[in-house]
């Protein structure tokens, strides 16, 4: 199924040429202590890079820097020539609840970002049939947020942050609590958009095989105050597959990565 | 304004060594001019020459000294409790009040207790004027009516052929001068004051005492029946001193003009240009007073707010009552 | 115990309440006070919500008005009368015009600080998805406020009827439940004074009642 | 444009409101009326916040006195007032005791409706720790409520203000910024009225400071 | 270290003979549907059960039931004699987030139970070193909640659940935003605990090694209206390790888990 189905009304399509971010010299400090200081940052356009490190290593941190959400004591973050707000995000809270509209139904929830966008009625009603057809979802989106579980406001945050077809898509643990079965599928329709769209996606996972599984570039973090320890290519061709599993160069770079993952974390 | 900056207050007075001797006495009175027997008796120290101790508690409402007379609350009201609003607790509650003094204005004993106020390049010279305009008046029963009254005597009907706005005192002066309405009934000192600021002036001086009864009184001393038999000995001490109190003040009224700025709104310069009212004590009361009073009552009476006749004479303390 | 005249029984009251229904006449002043206090009460939501979100959003400017507010909001209405006299005239509308200034502070205070005090997840969660600072009033905030905003309405309600009868009652007025009681007061008779209160009581109960029902059918997401 | 006399210039009230501050009867009547605001306050705080928890917390009670609550916080507390006259004498404490409890229905209300609209988790989970409804209500319910308690808080010390300054004038007392408002009134002293007024306004605004004060240093979590 | 190095000054430790849950015909509808109808359930006593079940089916209701939490339509829930408020419950939920108290600082949540069973000041402050020296923590306790990540809100939600040594123990999904290091090790504090105490244990997780590894026994749950599809035994001693990943037996059940889950789900 084409991800793009529904012609985009304002033509802020997910642009063609792709979004890449540049991090400069970032500083922010909480506390009096530094989380980052002058970090640097380069993340590939079009492509998908997955950051793994230690809990509080300001991870969600960055994203919501990157996003503008939390003011940052100094530094730069470029959008590719274009501005924040001229780029589109799609963005999967850590906190998934609470960025949920408990006043709308779960399928406003997920139209809300396509209003915003000046879909017409009728193209809100497709792309939401859409996603309900990609994601083969059983959940009763006419249900309020709070009347659903864990996993299933999730999959509606994740519904929602595609709706508009972002350019730039932000996962923060976007899979914690859904189910064994959910969380294989998710991972394979998130794969088919990679491939049709110039997305350029950055996902925080703490589960190894799937950060690297779902990977261009996966970004190794040290504890705070935040450096790059390391950026792991793995280039392996999509869609992949669960055998990829048991690919001698996936569990190479992967035991590579929990190598320095954990050089970081014990240092 | 000027409140009162000495010690001996209004609220009580305990400076006397031998308290524990003096019977205590509750007052409950209006800040106005037509109490300025009671001031004077508080300043010139008659109660405790006469062995009482008055606590008294001042209050905006004359609804509230009623209440607080019913209530056991307070022992008597002096010289100023609304005379009307007396008239009609007493129908409700019969047997409760005794009045032992009436203040207000007259046209032949010329003293002022009302007017009809306008401003001063005004054409309005009565009532008859009034004809398509505004009027503001006290707010309440009480001083509606009588508004009423005296505009159907004019000629007008006060509902269709001008508009009635009922104001708190504090507006009146206000109302005229913004030209929010034309003219105001309003009660002493308003007019006085007024004058005064010179942006506005009295149309018509005394238009009650005028149009229901020469004199009038809006004023009464009342005292509760429960006090008066409780008590019979105190309270003919404290007639007493009103009376003497209330000769004072009719005698000798520019001396005690500087003590009106202690107790009511009066400022110090303005004390000078406010009328002295018309008091009448418990011994001075003849029967043209009672008419007066009378004439009052029939008007409540006539205008359906007060539902059965009512004798003035029965409200007045008897003399013989205090022996 | 308490003298009968100035505590009136409950059924004396209620009779009497009731006689005065039926005598008709309990039903204009009623209607008057009702009719008042709602167009206050209207006056003040209409510019109480909109201008309570806007300021909320912009700590800054609220802070900066914050004298104005909080002197207003500790200032009797009824003191301050004497200028909307020379400014609205001696009518109706004047005293309207108090009960809705009243209104306006107590709702734009409590809609202010319910967006102060919002979470802050679902607004960035708008931003994120590049909602305007105008949807993302209309859209989260609005919302994420409407529980604050009906307390603040609750009480506006209440004290707007309150300033009206105050008005009513001490600045003076033609008809009106707070003419009906300072008049029930002059007049002595305590029973129609405290039935008049009752009827404002009632009033005020129901008013509050319409505004529970909407909450509860619109709200379903409180404590959420 | 307007007459000087009805809406005086600034300078002329702020000259006043400085002369009257040095001239000395000012502050005695300030100090009064902030006595009795804060005394009517302490009262309404000490029995509205514990109420307001155990109600809100018992929905059920509360619906059951809600017409009550709504009743009196729709009826004038100064209409009232011969109620009070007759329970608490003619004395000062009948007023206080008035703004006390309009004050009180204010926190009450509040702090009610902010537990009632507070997230249960936090609650549950206190629960699932073994804490007795007592506990919770004092280390959950309580704190999950303060925000809410400091709206009702601010509400309330600025109506028990007003209420104050309204009984002053209407229903009179000796001294007092009321007794001063309503005395300037009565004499056209615009100039003096408003400089009265401001100083109230003022005393109001610095009550609300404190709260802001000690609301940002203890309320810490707001909006998280 | 043991786990009880603090004595109970109100002598309800952990009972020493365990706390076995019975739960008896349990009936909750949900929105004219039934999530729950004549549900029974054994939960061993002393024994780590793991639940298994896609998203919505009921598991975070289920322990909110048991919990006493949410109403329940119809049935029993039993204690093994004693009552629910005899009952130490340590609980960490799902929404870890918002139940912390953001009043208090970390320490003064993770002391809050222990407030609430009256332990003197200093039993409180011995008992917050143990548990940090168990977990090894480097989170700032004294920071307030919200200044702290998700996955560091998480273990302050465990530590605060461990803190009043429960004889019942509820994780719901209690390692989904830990980071892989700390998973690893919190899994095997927890085995430390299992091992020296009676605690009866339920877990959900939603990844079927962690739960297996975990599992003295394997709840599988079906999809609405739920039910028990099979409760699988695996009793391999403690303390198990990682080689056990590699352990026929745990391959086996591992798999079998799987087929039972994905034959549910897809039904
Ligand atoms: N409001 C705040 N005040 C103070 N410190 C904060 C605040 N928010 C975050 N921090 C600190 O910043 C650090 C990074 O937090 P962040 O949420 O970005 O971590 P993370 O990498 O996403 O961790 P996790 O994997 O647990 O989600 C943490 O150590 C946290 O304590
Ligand atoms: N308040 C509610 N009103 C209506 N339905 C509800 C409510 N709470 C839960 N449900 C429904 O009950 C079902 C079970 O919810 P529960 O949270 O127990 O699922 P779960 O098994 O824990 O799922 P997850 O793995 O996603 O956490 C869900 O389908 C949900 O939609
Ligand atoms: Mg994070
Ligand atoms: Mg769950």
């Amino acid at each position: 199924m084409s991800f793009r189905a529904v012609s985009d009304p304002q033509n802020l399509v997910n642009s063609d040429s792709g979004v890449r971010i540049t991090v400069r010299k970032l500083t922010k400090w909480f506390n009096r202590e530094p989380l980052y200081q002058d970090f640097n940052l380069e993340i590939e356009k079009s492509k998908v890079s997955c950051i793994f490190g230690p809990n509080g290593c300001g991870k969600s941190t960055l994203l919501n820097a990157i996003a503008g959400l939390v003011p940052i004591d100094s530094g730069q973050i470029l959008f590719d020539g274009k501005t924040l707000h001229e780029t589109r995000i799609g963005y999967v809270f850590q906190n998934y609840r609470d960025a949920l509209y408990p006043w709308l139904k779960a399928i406003d929830n997920i139209k809300y970002p396509l209003k915003v966008a000046r879909y017409s009625r009728i193209q809100q009603r497709l792309r939401v049939e859409e996603l309900v057809g990609l994601f083969d979802t059983k959940i009763d989106l006419n249900r309020y947020p709070y009347e659903l579980s864990g996993g299933q406001q999730q999959l509606v945050s994740i519904m929602r942050a595609l709706a508009i077809q972002p350019a730039v898509l932000f996962l923060d643990e976007p899979f914690s609590a859904l189910d064994y079965e959910a969380t294989l599928s998710i991972r394979d329709k998130l794969q088919d958009v990679f491939q049709t769209s110039n997305l350029t996606t950055v996902m925080i996972s703490h589960d190894l095989e799937e950060a690297v599984y779902m990977a261009d570039n996966i970004l190794l973090m040290t504890k705070r105050p935040t450096q790059i320890a390391e950026i792991v290519k793995f280039n392996s061709t999509r869609p992949r597959k669960a055998t990829i599993f048991a690919d001698p160069k996936f569990i190479q770079i992967k035991s590579h990565c929990l190598e320095v993952f954990q050089k970081e974390v014990r240092r | 304004t000027n409140q009162s900056t000495s010690t001996t207050s209004s609220s009580t007075s305990t400076s006397s060594p031998s308290a524990s001797k003096k019977e205590k006495v509750i007052a409950s009175w209006l800040p106005i001019m037509q109490t300025t027997a009671y001031y004077v008796a508080l300043e010139e120290g008659l109660f405790e020459k006469a062995g009482i101790e008055i606590e008294s508690a001042k209050f905006e409402n004359p609804n509230q000294i009623i209440d607080s007379l019913v209530s056991g609350r307070a022992d008597f009201g002096p010289p100023g409790a609304a005379a009307g609003i007396t008239v009609l607790a007493e129908a409700k509650a019969p047997g409760t009040f005794k009045v032992f003094g009436l203040q207000g204005g007259g046209i032949k004993s010329n003293f002022i207790n009302d007017g009809l106020i306008v401003k001063p390049d005004s054409p309005i010279q009565s009532f008859k004027d009034l004809k398509g305009k505004k009027i503001g008046t006290l707010p309440g029963i009480q001083w509606r009516t009588i508004t009423q009254y005296i505009l159907r005597r004019n000629g007008l009907d006060p509902d269709r052929d001008l508009t009635v706005e009922q104001m708190a005192v504090g507006l009146h002066v206000t109302s005229v001068v913004s030209g929010a309405v034309d003219a105001t009934l309003s009660l002493e000192p308003v007019g006085s004051i007024a004058l005064s600021t010179g942006q506005a002036k009295r149309a018509m001086t005394n238009p009650v005492a005028m149009f229901i009864s020469d004199p009038f009184y809006s004023g009464a001393a009342v005292l509760t029946a429960k006090f008066l038999k409780e008590r019979p000995a105190v309270a003919k001490k404290v007639i007493q001193v009103i009376d003497e109190a209330t000769k004072m003040a009719n005698q000798n009224f520019d001396k005690y003009r500087p003590i009106l700025a202690k107790y009511t709104a009066i400022k110090p310069d303005q004390v000078n240009y406010v009328t002295q009212p018309r008091l009448r004590s418990f011994s001075d009361l003849d029967r043209a007073d009672i008419n007066s009073y009378q004439a009052l009552i029939d008007v409540f009476q006539k205008e359906g707010i007060l539902g059965r006749s009512m004798k003035a004479q029965n409200l007045i303390l008897e003399k013989a009552q205090l022996a | 115990m308490v003298n009968p005249l100035l505590l009136p029984t409950p059924q004396a009251t209620l009779t009497t309440l009731l006689n005065s229904l039926f005598s008709g006449d309990l039903w204009r002043d009623f209607s008057l006070t009702l009719y008042r206090s709602l167009y206050a009460f209207g006056i003040a939501t209409v510019l109480g919500i909109p201008i309570g979100i806007v300021l909320g959003a912009n700590e800054h400017l609220y802070r900066s008005c914050e004298f104005l507010i909080d002197f207003f909001r500790s200032t009797p209405a009824t003191a301050v009368f004497p200028l909307f006299l020379v400014i609205f005239g001696i009518g109706d509308f004047s005293k309207i015009a108090v009960a809705a200034f009243a209104g306006w502070l107590i709702i734009f205070f409590n809609v202010a600080y319910g967006v102060m005090n919002a979470r802050k997840t679902r607004i960035v969660a708008a931003k994120v998805m590049g909602a305007s600072s105008w949807r993302i009033f209309l859209d989260v905030i609005f919302f994420e406020t409407l529980p604050q905003t009906f307390i603040g309405l609750r009480t506006a309600v209440s004290l707007t009827l309150v300033v009206i009868i105050v008005a009513e009652m001490f600045i003076g007025s033609t008809h009106g439940m707070g003419q009906r009681i300072i008049d029930a007061q002059q007049t002595f008779d305590l029973t129609q004074m405290y039935a008049s209160i009752i009827a404002t009581g009632v009033m005020g109960y129901a008013l509050n009642q319409m505004f529970l029902l909407i909450e509860n059918k619109f709200i379903h997401w409180k404590g959420k």
